[in-house]
């Protein structure tokens, strides 16, 4: 039958959770963007983004559930080259001897 | 060696299912797409190779005398795009690969057939716009379109060919989408991994930098078209925007993309290798996984295109160290390939020829290579002629000689017919020869320091017998390009038809009729056996048994 | 320089060599042993971990020495002696504008004495060039908005080619010129036939004219810092970074004042963005550098002709020291 | 199980051809990746080297705005999960009903965005002849003004990220128009609905690009 056969119970209550948790995250982050944290308000903002996003793509998109490896092997490449280019593009600028 | 047999009733195939341009252009059979991949890429083969042989005429003599400076600038921009673009990438990938990934898993077809279809019209679109781009002025920004020159100071149809170039990057992308999900589903039963066709292996390795490095170059080029039409500057020095930024992200693409060319190229050459000497590949899971190292160390090696461009010198040091990191899956393959010939049983069929052929001009190229990354050297003969040959021997010596070894050994089970195989013979001679005597040359050339782009070079005179020499060599290989397409079309209507297994020649797509049927086999295939089970097929009584007819 | 990469080059040729002619013996000769003979089966070899390892192991040895030679002749190609003579160069589509220390001009030519160091800080009026002079092995590309900079060291006289090696446009095989390397007395000769004063001085006038000297006062700290020694130090900037002040730092400066702005000082100057030409910023750097004490190996200088002022004394040096933190005025 | 009439030729098996569509999407999300993250490589830079001039040209742009577009676009993608759900629990109308209320949030979404560039507009910050940013103190930096040029660049990133954002969400609005036909003729069968599922991961991505877009363009250096 069914691939989702194995959520048996119903997930309904997992959705409202993760919105009602990426709605707070949103506010913090706005909030948080007003106060002085010096080197650690990009850091916090991404933090928080990247929890989201972390939600968003375990329970919304079903990786967590997902019943096979290759989903998370796609997600987790696709972040590896993402932070090849940018890694080693930063690489050059952050080493240029003029700046 | 090939058998050709008499068959009396033609069995009904992929061919001859249906007739009618809309059975066609509408069809979603992947070797039907496959073909229309071939009809238009040797078109756009053949456009490419005009403006290359106008350069090579231009250069005979130092002065500028044959065309203007403006059109020589156009003619070797359009060269470089219509060959990379609309050439290179889509060869092997989208006629062979279209072809026989299906065939070589035992799948009926495609994962998605709409999107193959789809995937050819986009590239179709993409080359059409690039025409008439070409037709109504062209472009001259050279295939790297280089920033500022690019966005504020060429006044010819950049945006246009950019946006040509984004359509057929779409179009690689989903032709790369097609293949991995393939790969990962559609295998038939027993078709695990470590049974796959070294050729699979390869053109997984491809699709994985079709997928991540095409949209690199798409989002590139729409910030350059922006930056041009709607004055967003991104890469704009006078805003404080950095060119090199632009460089960054082009080659960030346009470096892997050279492994686009070669891997599918390096797969076809090992079945050739596994078939005409009739063994098991040297090294089966070395091969295989260097395939996957080239296509993931090819995304970290990029700014070796910009050693003077003005990039740090410390990223400079790990981008050449990096670059030697790709070098060895490279080298793995050469001596696995070496070692597969001995104790063979050798066959000089012009499939052979033309993978010996690879396997020397490849050598070179790759070798050369080693040259470019030393960071010492590479100062002196970047942008030189040294850089024209070396990649030339990568993508035409490599990628182009494998694309011929390829069509030839596989033409019997596309069209059904055997091709000459004397002329055959002769032509990978030409292609050879021609090809040495025209980029050999180049190599001292770029010694000397001729540097690459210059339509005139009448400050020094002393350049032109080597141009002469390269110029003879380029109307030599024009004539060995031009034989292939003859003999092809030639054996459609002439030539003897073709056994189910002309070259007794192990992988799946040997075992079903020659031109296959529509999905490829009757039943579905399962397979008990290794790949390249020549032993098995060379026994003394070897009964062929057709699985999945 | 030449000289060293073409050893290097000799040995890659040595070594790449031998290995194209290995890989190449082995093809032919396994190709001409076991030709197919008919009743002659091939022997299957499933591979070896001994060979691969072995054919892994040692190119990437090679591969290592070639990489390490490589980058030693790239950090002598790409660290300009400190003493070196100095020479401006613009690039523009499609021309090279050349302005010597000593103030004179050249097209397409430049003019250098046999045996001495030279250093070219270059930047480009449009699109990226490359200014190559084969002979002396050394390219590098000119970009818009910057500076970079090559150095070479003529060991023989006579007229070499220098070519633009980055695509630049419709003439860019006509952006060709001659590097003219005369014997010192020659060029001596040379360079006093034709000087107009030198570069430091046309900076210096330029500096006056534009009244950059109201704040950037050389007797005591103005409004804007005072510039006596700043060429070649550390200096600390408002937001907490310390940059070296090298050319393009001073560049940066004049073009664009707020984004690397001092310690200590309000952001008040105005940009000259678009105000000087190219050649005008050369002759304000060049003009900063002359007033600057990190000018080491003078005399050689002096002896070659130039007419750079002589270094600050014991008094000035005390008041030259503009990028120590809270100096506001 | 029956055949079903949506089980295409080639494929074996149902579960075969969800998994291979589910890939497909997995795939090309993984394109769409480093398709932004040229965008990302390119912020990232000038971020680097021109911090005050980014803070200062992010600060004029209404965060609260962006705040509420971020919210919408959270809504929707709720709508979007219990749309999946409805249809693998045949829930045909509240399927339907999800589906609209999905594409009314992206409307939403799309009308506050219009409403921001209207004032990006009206402010002369397009990038173009008309650009102009001239005076404004970069904030915690009182008496230092953001540098005009660079600030350009930012509102050239900032309209280019936002800009192919949006190319995304229409592209999405017309997949879910789709879908609410297909659906509301009935088609999808808790057997199949696999459009549902691959065109909601494409909506989840999209989210999760604007979820790191909210802090990066709107965010940069808020606080007094």
């Amino acid at each position: 039958m069914s691939a989702h056969s194995e959520h048996a119970k119903s997930p309904l209550k997992m959705y409202f959770a993760v919105w009602a948790a990426l709605l707070a995250g949103t506010y913090i982050t706005y909030k948080v963007a007003f106060i002085d944290l010096g080197p650690f308000n990009p850091v916090v903002a991404l933090g928080i983004a990247s929890i989201k996003a972390t939600l968003v793509a375990l329970f919304f998109m079903h990786v967590y559930h997902a019943g096979e490896r290759l989903t998370k092997l796609v997600v987790i490449s696709a972040l590896f080259f993402l932070m090849l280019l940018l890694g080693l593009t930063m690489a050059d600028y952050a080493t240029r001897l003029w700046s | 060696m090939a058998k050709a047999i008499t068959q009396p009733v033609e069995r009904e195939n992929y061919l001859n299912k249906e007739y009618g341009v809309w059975s066609w252009l509408l069809t979603t059979d992947h070797k039907r797409i496959a073909l229309l991949y071939l009809i238009s890429i040797t078109f756009f083969f053949f456009i490419g190779g005009f403006f290359a042989l106008l350069i090579r005429l231009e250069l005979l003599t130092p002065a500028g005398d044959l065309v203007q400076a403006d059109t020589y600038n156009k003619l070797f921009t359009m060269h470089g795009m219509v060959m990379v673009f609309f050439f290179l990438i889509p060869s092997i990938p989208a006629v062979l690969g279209n072809f026989l990934v299906p065939m070589m898993i035992g799948a009926k077809d495609l994962a998605f057939p709409r999107i193959n279809l789809l995937s050819w019209y986009l590239y179709i679109i993409g080359g059409m716009l690039m025409l008439h781009c070409m037709l109504t002025g062209g472009v001259d920004t050279g295939w790297t379109f280089y920033t500022p020159f690019s966005t504020a100071f060429s006044n010819t149809k950049v945006v246009e060919a950019g946006i040509a170039i984004f359509i057929a990057g779409f179009s690689s992308i989903l032709t790369g989408l097609n293949f991995v999900v393939t790969i990962h589903r559609m295998r038939a039963p027993g078709m695990t991994w470590s049974r796959l066709p070294l050729f699979i292996w390869a053109h997984y390795a491809t699709s994985i930098i079709q997928l991540l490095g095409t949209p690199v170059i798409a989002v590139t080029i729409l910030l350059v078209a922006a930056e041009r039409v709607l004055h967003l500057g991104i890469f704009d020095p006078k805003l404080g925007g950095d060119p090199l930024l632009f460089q960054h992200l082009f080659w960030f693409y346009s470096h892997p993309a050279v492994y686009i060319m070669i891997l599918p190229s390096m797969g076809v050459v090992t079945e050739i290798i596994a078939c005409f000497s009739r063994k098991r590949i040297f090294g089966y899971s070395f091969v295989a996984f260097s395939s996957i190292a080239i296509a993931v160390f090819g995304f970290l090696v990029w700014a070796h295109h910009m050693f003077v461009a003005g990039i740090s010198v410390y990223s400079a040091l790990v981008f050449s160290f990096l670059s030697y990191a790709v070098a060895l899956p490279s080298a793995i393959k050469v001596f696995n390939w070496t070692a597969t010939l001995y104790k063979g049983s050798i066959h000089y069929d012009a499939p052979m020829l033309y993978a010996f052929g690879f396997l020397g001009l490849f050598t070179v190229g790759g070798l050369t290579g080693l040259f470019l990354a030393a960071l010492g050297i590479d100062v002196h003969v970047t942008d030189t002629y040294f850089v024209v040959a070396h990649f030339h021997y990568i993508m035409v010596g490599g990628a182009v000689m494998g694309y011929l070894g390829g069509m030839h050994f596989w033409w019997p089970k596309i069209s059904g017919r055997l091709y000459p195989e004397g002329w055959a013979r002769l032509a990978a001679l030409i292609v050879f020869i021609g090809f040495n005597l025209t980029f050999f040359p180049q190599f001292v050339l770029g010694y000397m320091g001729m540097p690459r782009r210059y339509y005139d070079y009448s400050h020094m005179p002393e350049f032109q017998v080597l141009n002469v020499l390269s110029t003879a060599g380029a109307t030599v290989l024009g004539v060995g390009y031009l034989l292939p397409m003859i003999y092809f079309l030639w054996s459609m209507r002439y030539g003897k038809p073709a056994s189910d297994n002309p070259w007794n020649a192990a992988g799946l797509e040997w075992k079903t009729a020659s031109p296959p049927p529509t999905f490829n086999f009757d039943v579905e295939p399962v397979v008990t056996w290794e790949a390249y089970n020549y032993d098995e097929l060379d026994a003394p009584h070897h009964q062929e048994v057709p699985v999945g007819r | 320089m030449a000289a060293h990469v073409d050893a290097l080059f000799i040995f890659l040729l040595i070594v790449t060599g031998m290995m194209a002619l290995l890989v190449f013996a082995l093809v032919i000769f396994f190709a001409a042993r076991f030709r197919h003979r008919p009743g002659v089966r091939a022997e299957q070899i499933e591979g070896s971990h001994a060979l691969e390892l072995t054919w892994s192991i040692i190119p990437l040895g090679v591969f290592m020495v070639i990489f390490i030679w490589g980058a030693v002749v790239y950090f002598k190609e790409r660290t300009p002696p400190t003493d070196a003579t100095e020479v401006y160069v613009v690039a523009k589509q499609w021309m090279w504008k050349v302005e010597h220390a000593e103030g004179q001009r050249e097209i397409n030519e430049l003019h250098v004495p046999v045996g001495r160091d030279v250093k070219l800080i270059m930047t480009s009026q449009d699109v990226i060039h490359s200014f190559f002079i084969p002979a002396f092995r050394i390219k590098q590309d000119v970009l818009p908005g910057r500076y970079t900079v090559e150095w070479f060291r003529a060991t023989k006289p006579g007229t070499y080619h220098l070519f633009c090696a980055e695509y630049c446009g419709t003439q860019h095989s006509g952006m060709v010129g001659d590097i003219v390397v005369m014997e010192p007395a020659q060029y001596e000769a040379w360079i006093n036939g034709t000087s107009t004063g030198p570069l430091s001085a046309s900076g210096e006038k330029i500096f006056a004219e534009l009244g950059c000297s109201t704040c950037h006062r050389s007797d005591v700290q103005g409004r804007g810092p005072n510039l006596q020694g700043v060429y070649g130090r550390p200096v600390q900037l408002a937001d907490g970074r310390t940059v070296t002040a090298d050319e393009n730092y001073l560049r940066e400066c004049i073009l664009d004042p707020g984004s690397k702005r001092l310690k200590g000082f309000q952001p008040i100057m105005p940009t000259f963005q678009g105000l000087v030409s190219e050649e005008q910023v050369n002759a304000l750097v060049a003009y900063i550098k002359s007033i600057s004490d990190a000018q080491p190996a003078m005399g050689e200088k002096t002896s070659a002709g130039s007419r750079l002022p002589q270094p600050l004394n014991d008094n000035e040096r005390a008041n030259a020291q503009p990028m120590e933190p809270g100096l506001k005025k | 199980m029956a055949h079903n009439p949506a089980l295409l030729h080639h494929f074996a098996t149902e579960q075969q051809q969800r998994n291979s569509a589910s890939l497909g999407m997995w795939v090309f999300l993984a394109t769409e990746v480093m398709f932004f993250g040229g965008l990302f490589c390119a912020y990232l830079v000038y971020r680097h080297w021109y911090f005050g001039d980014f803070a200062a040209a992010s600060k004029s742009i209404d965060a609260t705005l962006g705040a509420t577009n971020t919210a919408v676009l959270i809504c929707s993608s709720l709508t979007v999960v219990l749309a999946v759900w409805a249809a693998q629990t045949a829930r045909k109308s509240l399927l339907v009903a999800m589906l609209a209320v999905t594409m009314l949030f992206g409307l939403a979404f799309l009308g506050i965005k219009g409403k921001e560039y209207y004032d990006k507009f009206e402010e002369h910050h397009v990038p173009g002849a008309s650009f102009s940013f001239d005076n404004v103190e970069i904030p915690g930096h009182p008496g230092e003004y953001a540098v005009p040029r660079h600030a350009e660049i930012f509102f050239s990133l900032y309209f280019i990220m936002t800009g192919l954002h949006a190319v995304h969400m229409i592209i999405g609005l017309g997949i879910f128009s789709w879908l609410l036909y297909t659906a509301w003729r009935g088609r999808f069968t808790p057997e199949w609905h696999t459009p549902v599922e691959i065109g909601g991961l494409y909506w989840h991505f999209v989210d999760i690009i604007w979820i790191y877009l909210f802090p990066l363009l709107y965010l940069i250096d808020r606080h007094p």
